[in-house]
């Protein structure tokens, strides 16, 4: 187990808290919550060490292409980057539903 | 196919089965109520510890769904989503018992305890046992068991208790999994390799048909819906945790040395007819029985030499006006897997024989004149064996925690001598129950939710590292000063050990007893003590801090 | 003009090889014992030799006896299988039995074959897509012997393949035609065939196996393995390509990217009300998958390659959609099946191990030479072709007058593999492979040029609308996810190809991802199949749902 | 039935491990090498009776699974394993075997004083930890890429301080771990290169037979039917790599229906895993030979 945290310059407040996924093998659960702060902070707990620059690069991406701003929750058990994608992506289009 | 229930995670089972519009979840994962016992065994925590709890209307009723997620760690119950199984009941009994009709529906998809959080589970557990118990005098409590991980361990025994259960085909509903029987009993008992052998035995199809779950559905969102509806409106109960005539009456035809497969049991099953079974009080023998020292303080305590019973592994006996009952082992016994003491079909059956004979012929007394009982604890486990959950022992352990609670619960004290082990579902229907639990504090005691092999196979571990891990880590460790921490014993006795004899010892232990007797006198009949007193409340060593968070949680949130 | 020239040599040799096994041949049937006398005795060293190693069915039997001949009597044989699918397939390049190989596929022995090509083992003449194996039968590969496998063969000696017809009668006719010699094991020896697939008159020698040919069920996909990413993926390739372009007939490659396509047409598909308008017409083997869809009346006809274990009466009782014959079962053909995924297919979709940064695609890695399966030729856009349908037209380019259509060829896949390794990489293993194994060419199973679609979990990559491979890459990179390859993706140019339509994420395409569940498949396992079809599909024991 | 049975090497052993071993052997192994075998992890910190124990709790398994008709069709071992492995597939006697093992021992024990080892890289591929070797590898700082007991899994083989250099650059170029292993001798690579000639001296006249199935070599990962490719690998492994990866790559070219583990531990659970799948697997570390016989037997009968 790691526990990683990223900031990140984002543009796109949200205004409800929103929660995806399950931590079950190979998945995670993310929760945004709505931030006062002027970046978006993520405290990550995955199970599989040593991928620290591989979330990186997979926030990096999410948050060129959807900059919201947030507090964010991850618990990873050993997702893919693409399915790390899919829950990040997930949440922003159940907060635009909500909208 | 297309609107699958089994499909769906906790969350979205909840959704689906009640009324849209009508949800509300309590304890949700925004409200950052993790298990406080993960991160430190370097395990990733899910932000609801794997339970949901949600109001809402079924069909236009108040409903209270509790749904434990399968895919976060098996299901397991630790010390938070235990407390919030159990404070969701609780609230749910108070609100009935004022007169507010709300329905509790438990989605079962679980191993059991978790393993990480072992004593806490397994302590967890046995206070849902009590509310499930309790409630079904008001509503019937409703149990789904969808698959994939059916229900196992000591929610099995829960499953056991519950008014009325609907599953689907891709569900499984026994005690010991298969791979815990292949490392306790061996490979020839049972290869856990062997799917199809698994299925037969512990699928829902061979299970419905031999009364262990009522009604198996198509995986169906609606079949699901309207198969619960139907049992809240008929009040369906099917009284599983009081067959104990029905299979004593088996027991006796069977012949526990011959292999039994599928279709020998079927039959079997068919042509038992149910004649009641009382157990006697023990006698004193001219032999002495199989040493243990559950068996040991059993004797000094009632004062019987070389107790024998006419089901060897059961003795109970009267005296100081209280009934004591112990388990114990029989070295020749006619079952060969609790031939050391284990709990297994008939001892569980048996004490709910003695137990609930106990409260029919107290039933008219008021509850200070309600004969006390003792439950001597030595069980080193319940029995692992094939015809053990063929049969499905975990009915039989239901029965024993059953009779306990319902003996509480209509005012009877009831306390716990722990002189032995207390190990996993043997504990929960053997103990787990009491009001009090009161331990020697001899380090020779075992106490925990699975064996040291099982637990070290189960989580990949070696044994070492196992014993390594656990050592500092009271919600995992097997001594009984560590459980001390956990806040669960009303009392550690100094100075006594298991196998001690002496006058000395004697009278130290009868005085712990009257003691703990005492402090049950106008003390609330449920299994609160646990986590109110004040190691469980202000312990450092871990206490129940997080239940007690839990609790006033849901408080607040309901 | 000096002495006649003798035009019928290959007739007198065969003639007298035969004329030489006589003793232990009664009509055209040997006795089981006598298989390997009669390999030893019909086989001369260095001949051509065809082994019926097909996608499924193995000739097992005679695979067998071939590795146990004397390797003094034979030796330096030239194989031509299009499957190398069997242990003893390599064993008779160690024992000297046999030296070189011309194959298209040899996945389940992909380790050994490169290894034995990289020892000096095997010599490789090529590895082929299906249909140049086949062709070259008829041109320089011509065999000497081949060796096949039967279902039944009647007193007479006729041939019963049926359902697993797949490429015996292509293998048969090339021998049969130029006297090769023409040896069949068979199942079993009856008086009636249900119908003949192969006439006796083709046939030399039936040796009646020892044990039932083996055949693998290559094309069954538990639904229960398909993933939430899979069928993200499907609902766009719905969405974005066979709505898009209004396909009309297609071959899935196998996996479970399009197992989830299969069983998300009822159900997703039927959401967006294209039921009745696209993919009526399809070549692919009669995968469980598709059930749902042929239920739910999507399907109007399959062609099939070849046959998949369990699902012969479900397509018995299916005959308006399946190729089925008067007896009853199904016949296939993959000769055929190539032939129609080249020239009257609007799209494959298939899916890879590696795709490289101009969008190559191998699934050969290191150490694996695996080759390949129908997926070259159905993966490749014959520019010959003429015949014209919406989909193929919807390719053609606006600015050239004389420019023509495109059969869609679309690749799906995650971009990290199981494995966790990135599939979109700078440089295929390809390459490398190349080298080792001192290949002609590198072992691409679908190139760049005739790639048309890109499909990841991130969107698609819209390739044939790029104008130059620049675009192409960059393409490529916007949907590569944090591979190396993706990591070089620039933002400001991503927009740009969105907005241009070269690349869609799924809300361009009206996807919501929050319906990628699980529930949306038409089926979630095994038993979900065999209730669509009410029973007649019959899984394999190793399929059955454990739940 | 088409087994596949593996032999690890060091690394599992513990004190006791002999205990259930058949007691005429051992006492005819003892006298045959004039040793005792003192089985406790004090005596395991010598090599000679770390793998002469090995080998001896392992050709007693095989003893036992033979006794109980059953017989492998692959086998693989893993450094020291390989001589378990010629033994089981009929290619090497049982003294030979302990003599040559307890040669080796003693030859190891010689080569390498101290500040040699190895070390372990995770989550790089072999290319790119070569290329990092390439960086720090010289004749004073000799290291090696050495082990391939998985795809992502890479041992290296040098000295110690060279081995360090490694790891830090493995790290900085993203490996999910790297680290040293306590292993005091840099094996498997060309600084063994004295002890295989050694060892293969000491071989020279014994006598192998043809393996009796497929014999899966450490030092090419190849799949083998002769004598002189199994000779090569009982002698010289030490110098070469373990291509393990490839061998049980190759071994699943030959559809295996079920794989025997024997003891000491059982080290190979995650790539046996990759290559695999849910094949069906017996560990003797975890049951009596009964009981694996039991379950082998089952699963050829297909009755499951």
């Amino acid at each position: 187990m790691e526990k990683l945290h990223f900031n990140y310059a984002a543009t796109q407040p949200i205004e409800h808290p929103i929660h995806i996924g399950v931590v079950a093998s190979g998945d995670l659960e993310v929760i945004m919550k709505p931030t006062d702060k002027k970046e978006s902070e993520l405290n990550i707990v995955t199970g599989s060490d040593g991928f620290k620059e591989v979330w990186q690069n997979v926030l990096n991406r999410f948050f060129d292409r959807y900059p919201l701003l947030a507090d964010f929750e991850i618990n990873d058990f050993g997702a893919t980057p693409g399915v790390v994608n899919l829950r990040l992506t997930q949440a922003m289009e159940a907060l635009k539903d909500e909208q | 196919m297309s609107n699958s229930f089994v499909e769906l995670h906790a969350r979205q089972r909840a959704e689906a089965l009640l009324d849209a519009g009508s949800t509300r979840e309590l304890i949700g994962p925004f409200d950052n109520m993790i298990s406080p016992h993960l991160e430190p065994q370097n395990i990733v925590p899910e932000a609801d510890d794997g339970i949901v709890v949600m109001k809402g209307q079924l069909n236009q009723k108040d409903t209270v769904i509790i749904a434990i997620e399968g895919a976060f760690q098996g299901g397991g119950i630790g010390e938070v989503s235990g407390a919030k199984i159990v404070s969701a009941l609780e609230h749910v009994l108070a609100d009935n018992k004022a007169g507010h009709k709300e329905y509790p529906i438990i989605i079962l998809d679980t191993g059991g305890v978790r393993l990480q959080e072992a004593n806490y589970g397994l302590l967890s557990i046995s206070e849902i046992h009590n509310m499930v118990i309790a409630l079904k005098q008001y509503v019937p409590v409703i149990g789904l068991v969808p698959g994939r991980v059916g229900s196992f361990g000591g929610m099995s025994i829960t499953n056991a208790l519950l008014s009325y259960v609907i599953g689907t085909d891709k569900a499984r509903i026994g005690l010991n999994g298969p791979e815990v029987i292949e490392q306790e009993a061996g490979v020839k008992e049972w290869d856990s390799s062997d799917k199809n052998l698994i299925w037969n035995t512990l699928g829902t199809k061979q299970r419905q048909a031999t009364g262990i779950i009522d009604e198996v559905v198509d995986d169906d969102v609606n079949a699901f819906r309207t198969a619960i509806t139907a049992a809240i409106d008929e009040n369906k109960d099917s009284h599983r945790d009081q067959r104990g005539d029905f299979y004593l009456s088996l027991l006796d035809q069977l012949d526990p040395s011959q292999p039994l497969d599928i279709a020998g049991y079927d039959q079997l099953f068919k042509q038992v007819v149910a004649k009641p079974h009382h157990l006697a009080p023990a006698t004193s023998g001219s032999q002495p029985g199989t040493k243990s020292r559950g068996r040991n303080w059993f004797e000094l305590l009632t004062g019987i030499k070389n107790a024998q019973s006419d089901v060897p592994t059961v003795l109970h006996a009267q005296a100081d006006g209280r009934e004591y009952v112990a388990i114990v082992p029989a070295e020749d016994n006619r079952f060969p897997r609790v031939r050391h003491g284990e709990v297994g079909l008939q001892e569980g059956y048996t004490v709910a024989s003695v137990i609930n004979d106990l409260i029919a012929a107290d039933a008219d007394k008021p509850a200070a004149e309600k004969t006390p009982i003792v439950i001597v604890v030595d069980v080193p486990s319940q029995a692992y064996g094939y015809k053990e959950e063929l049969i499905g022992i975990h009915m039989s352990l239901a029965s024993a925690a059953s009779a306990y609670a319902r003996a509480r619960q209509a005012g009877h004290k009831v306390v716990s001598f722990i002189p032995g082990d207390a190990v996993s579902g043997g504990f929960l229907a053997q103990g787990l129950q009491s009001n009090r639990l009161v331990a020697l504090d001899d380090l020779d005691i075992t106490i925990q939710a699975m064996s040291k092999a099982s637990s070290a196979r189960i989580t990949q571990r070696t044994i070492a590292e196992l014993e390594e891990a656990t050592k500092h880590v009271p919600a995992m460790a097997y001594d009984i000063e560590n459980y001390q921490k956990l806040g669960s014993l009303y009392n550690l006795i100094k100075g006594v050990k298991g196998y001690d004899s002496d006058d000395q010892a004697v009278a130290t232990v009868k005085a712990a007893l009257d003691d703990a007797f005492k402090s049950l006198e106008d003390a609330p009949a449920d299994l609160s003590f646990r986590y109110t007193n004040d190691i469980a409340v202000n312990g450092e060593g871990g206490g129940r801090k997080a239940t007690n968070k839990v609790r006033a949680l849901m408080d607040q949130q309901w | 003009m000096s002495e006649e020239r003798d035009w019928a040599t290959h007739r007198e040799a065969k003639a007298n090889k035969l004329s030489a096994m006589s003793s232990m041949i009664d009509g055209k049937f040997a006795k089981t014992s006598d298989a390997k006398a009669i390999l030893e005795g019909l086989i001369a060293p260095g001949d051509k030799v065809v082994l019926e190693g097909d996608n499924q069915k193995q000739a097992t039997f005679l695979s067998k006896t071939l590795a146990s001949v004397d390797p003094a009597k034979v030796h330096d044989l030239h194989m031509i299988m299009s499957s190398i699918s069997r242990p003893e397939h390599l064993d008779i390049f160690e024992d000297g039995i046999a030296s070189k190989m011309d194959f298209s596929f040899a996945g389940p022995q992909s380790t050994r074959v490169s290894q034995m090509i990289a020892d000096g083992t095997l010599k490789v003449g090529d590895i082929h897509t299906y249909l140049e194996l086949y062709a070259r039968l008829y041109i320089d590969l011509i065999p000497n012997v081949v060796l096949v496998a039967a279902d039944k063969v009647d007193r007479d000696g006729n041939l019963y393949t049926g359902y697993n017809t797949e490429e015996t009668p292509v293998i048969v006719e090339s021998a049969a035609f130029h006297d090769g010699i023409v040896i069949v094991q068979a199942n079993e020896v009856v008086d009636k065939l249900p119908r003949v697939d192969i006439p006796a008159d083709w046939v030399d020698v039936i040796i009646p196996a020892d044990e039932p040919y083996q055949l693998e069920p290559l094309f069954t996909r538990d639904p229960q393995n398909i993933t939430e990413l899979q069928i993200l993926m499907a609902m766009m390739a719905i969405r974005g390509i066979y709505e898009k372009h209004n396909v009309q007939s297609v071959n899935h490659g196998v996996g479970f990217n399009t197992a989830a396509i299969e069983l998300l047409l009822p159900t997703y598909g039927e959401q967006l009300g294209l039921k009745g308008k696209i993919v009526p017409n399809w070549e692919v083997n009669p995968t469980p998958t598709l059930i749902p869809a042929i239920e739910s009346g999507w399907v109007q006809s399959i062609h099939s390659f070849g046959g998949e274990v369990g699902m012969e009466k479900y397509i018995a009782a299916r005959p308006d959609v399946f190729f089925v014959g008067k007896d009853g079962t199904m016949r296939s053909n993959r000769a055929f099946g190539q032939m129609a995924g080249q020239y009257a297919l609007d799209m494959f979709v298939g899916s890879t191990l590696q795709i490289d940064q101009y969008g190559n695609s191998s699934t050969v890695t290191n150490g694996r030479l695996s080759g390949f399966g129908g997926a070259p030729n159905m993966g490749s856009n014959p520019t010959g072709r003429r015949h014209s349908t919406p989909a193929w037209q919807s390719l053609r380019p606006d600015n050239d007058p004389l420019g023509k259509g495109q059969k869609l060829v679309v690749q799906m896949v995650e971009t990290f593999g199981s494995n966790k390794r990135p599939v979109f990489v700078d440089s295929l293993d390809a390459v490398e492979v190349r080298k080792e194994a001192k290949l002609q060419n590198v072992p691409i199973m679908i190139y760049s040029e005739d790639t048309t679609h890109i499909v990841t979990e991130e969107g698609i990559a819209y390739l044939y609308k790029t104008s130059s491979m620049a675009e192409r890459q960059a393409a490529i990179e916007a949907i590569a996810g944090v591979t190396p390859v993706g990591l070089r993706s620039d933002p400001a140019v991503v927009k740009d190809l969105r907005a241009r339509g070269i690349v869609a994420f799924p809300e361009d395409l009206g996807v919501n991802r929050n319906q990628a569940t699980r529930s949306l498949l038409a089926a979630q396992n095994m038993e979900d199949l065999v209730k669509w079809s009410k029973g007649l599909y019959n899984p394999p024991a190793k399929f059955r749902s454990w739940s | 039935m088409n087994s596949l049975w593996i032999f690890p090497g060091q690394g599992g052993q513990t004190a006791g491990m002999l205990q259930n071993v058949d007691k005429a052997l051992r006492s005819h192994v003892e006298e045959l090498l004039g040793l005792k075998l003192l089985d406790t992890d004090e005596a395991y910190q010598d090599s000679v009776q770390l793998q002469v124990g090995i080998e001896l709790l392992q050709v007693a398994q095989v003893n036992a699974m033979q006794a109980a008709g059953l017989k492998p069709h692959l086998v693989a071992g893993h450094s020291l394993g390989v001589f378990a492995a010629a033994y089981a597939i009929g290619s090497l006697a049982q003294d030979d075997l302990f003599r040559v093992v307890k040669r080796r021992a003693e030859l190891m024990q010689g080569a390498y004083p101290q500040g040699y080892g190895m070390g372990v890289v995770v989550g790089l591929s072999r290319p790119e930890v070569e290329a990092l070797v390439a960086q720090v590898n010289s004749s004073e700082h000799p290291v090696y890429a050495s082990n391939q007991n998985a795809e992502d899994q890479t041992a290296l083989s040098g000295e110690l301080a060279a081995i360090d250099q490694v790891v830090t650059l493995a790290k900085a170029s993203g490996a999910v771990l790297a680290r040293r292993l306590k292993v005091p001798v840099p094996s498997h690579s060309p600084l063994m290169a004295k002890v295989g000639t050694q060892l293969a001296a000491a071989m020279a006249d014994v006598t192998l037979q043809k393996p009796a199935g497929i014999y899966l070599t450490n030092y090419s990962g190849r799949a083998v039917r002769q004598v002189a490719p199994v000779r090569e690998d009982l002698s010289n492994n030490l110098a070469h790599p373990v291509y393990f990866e490839a061998m049980m790559g190759v071994a699943h070219d030959y559809e295996p229906d079920s794989i025997v583990n024997f003891s000491p531990g059982r080290p190979f659970r995650k790539v046996l895993g990759q290559k695999f799948g849910d094949l069906h697997q017996v560990n003797l570390d975890q049951m009596s030979v009964s009981d694996a016989a039991f379950l082998l037997t089952k699963w050829e009968r297909g009755t499951y």
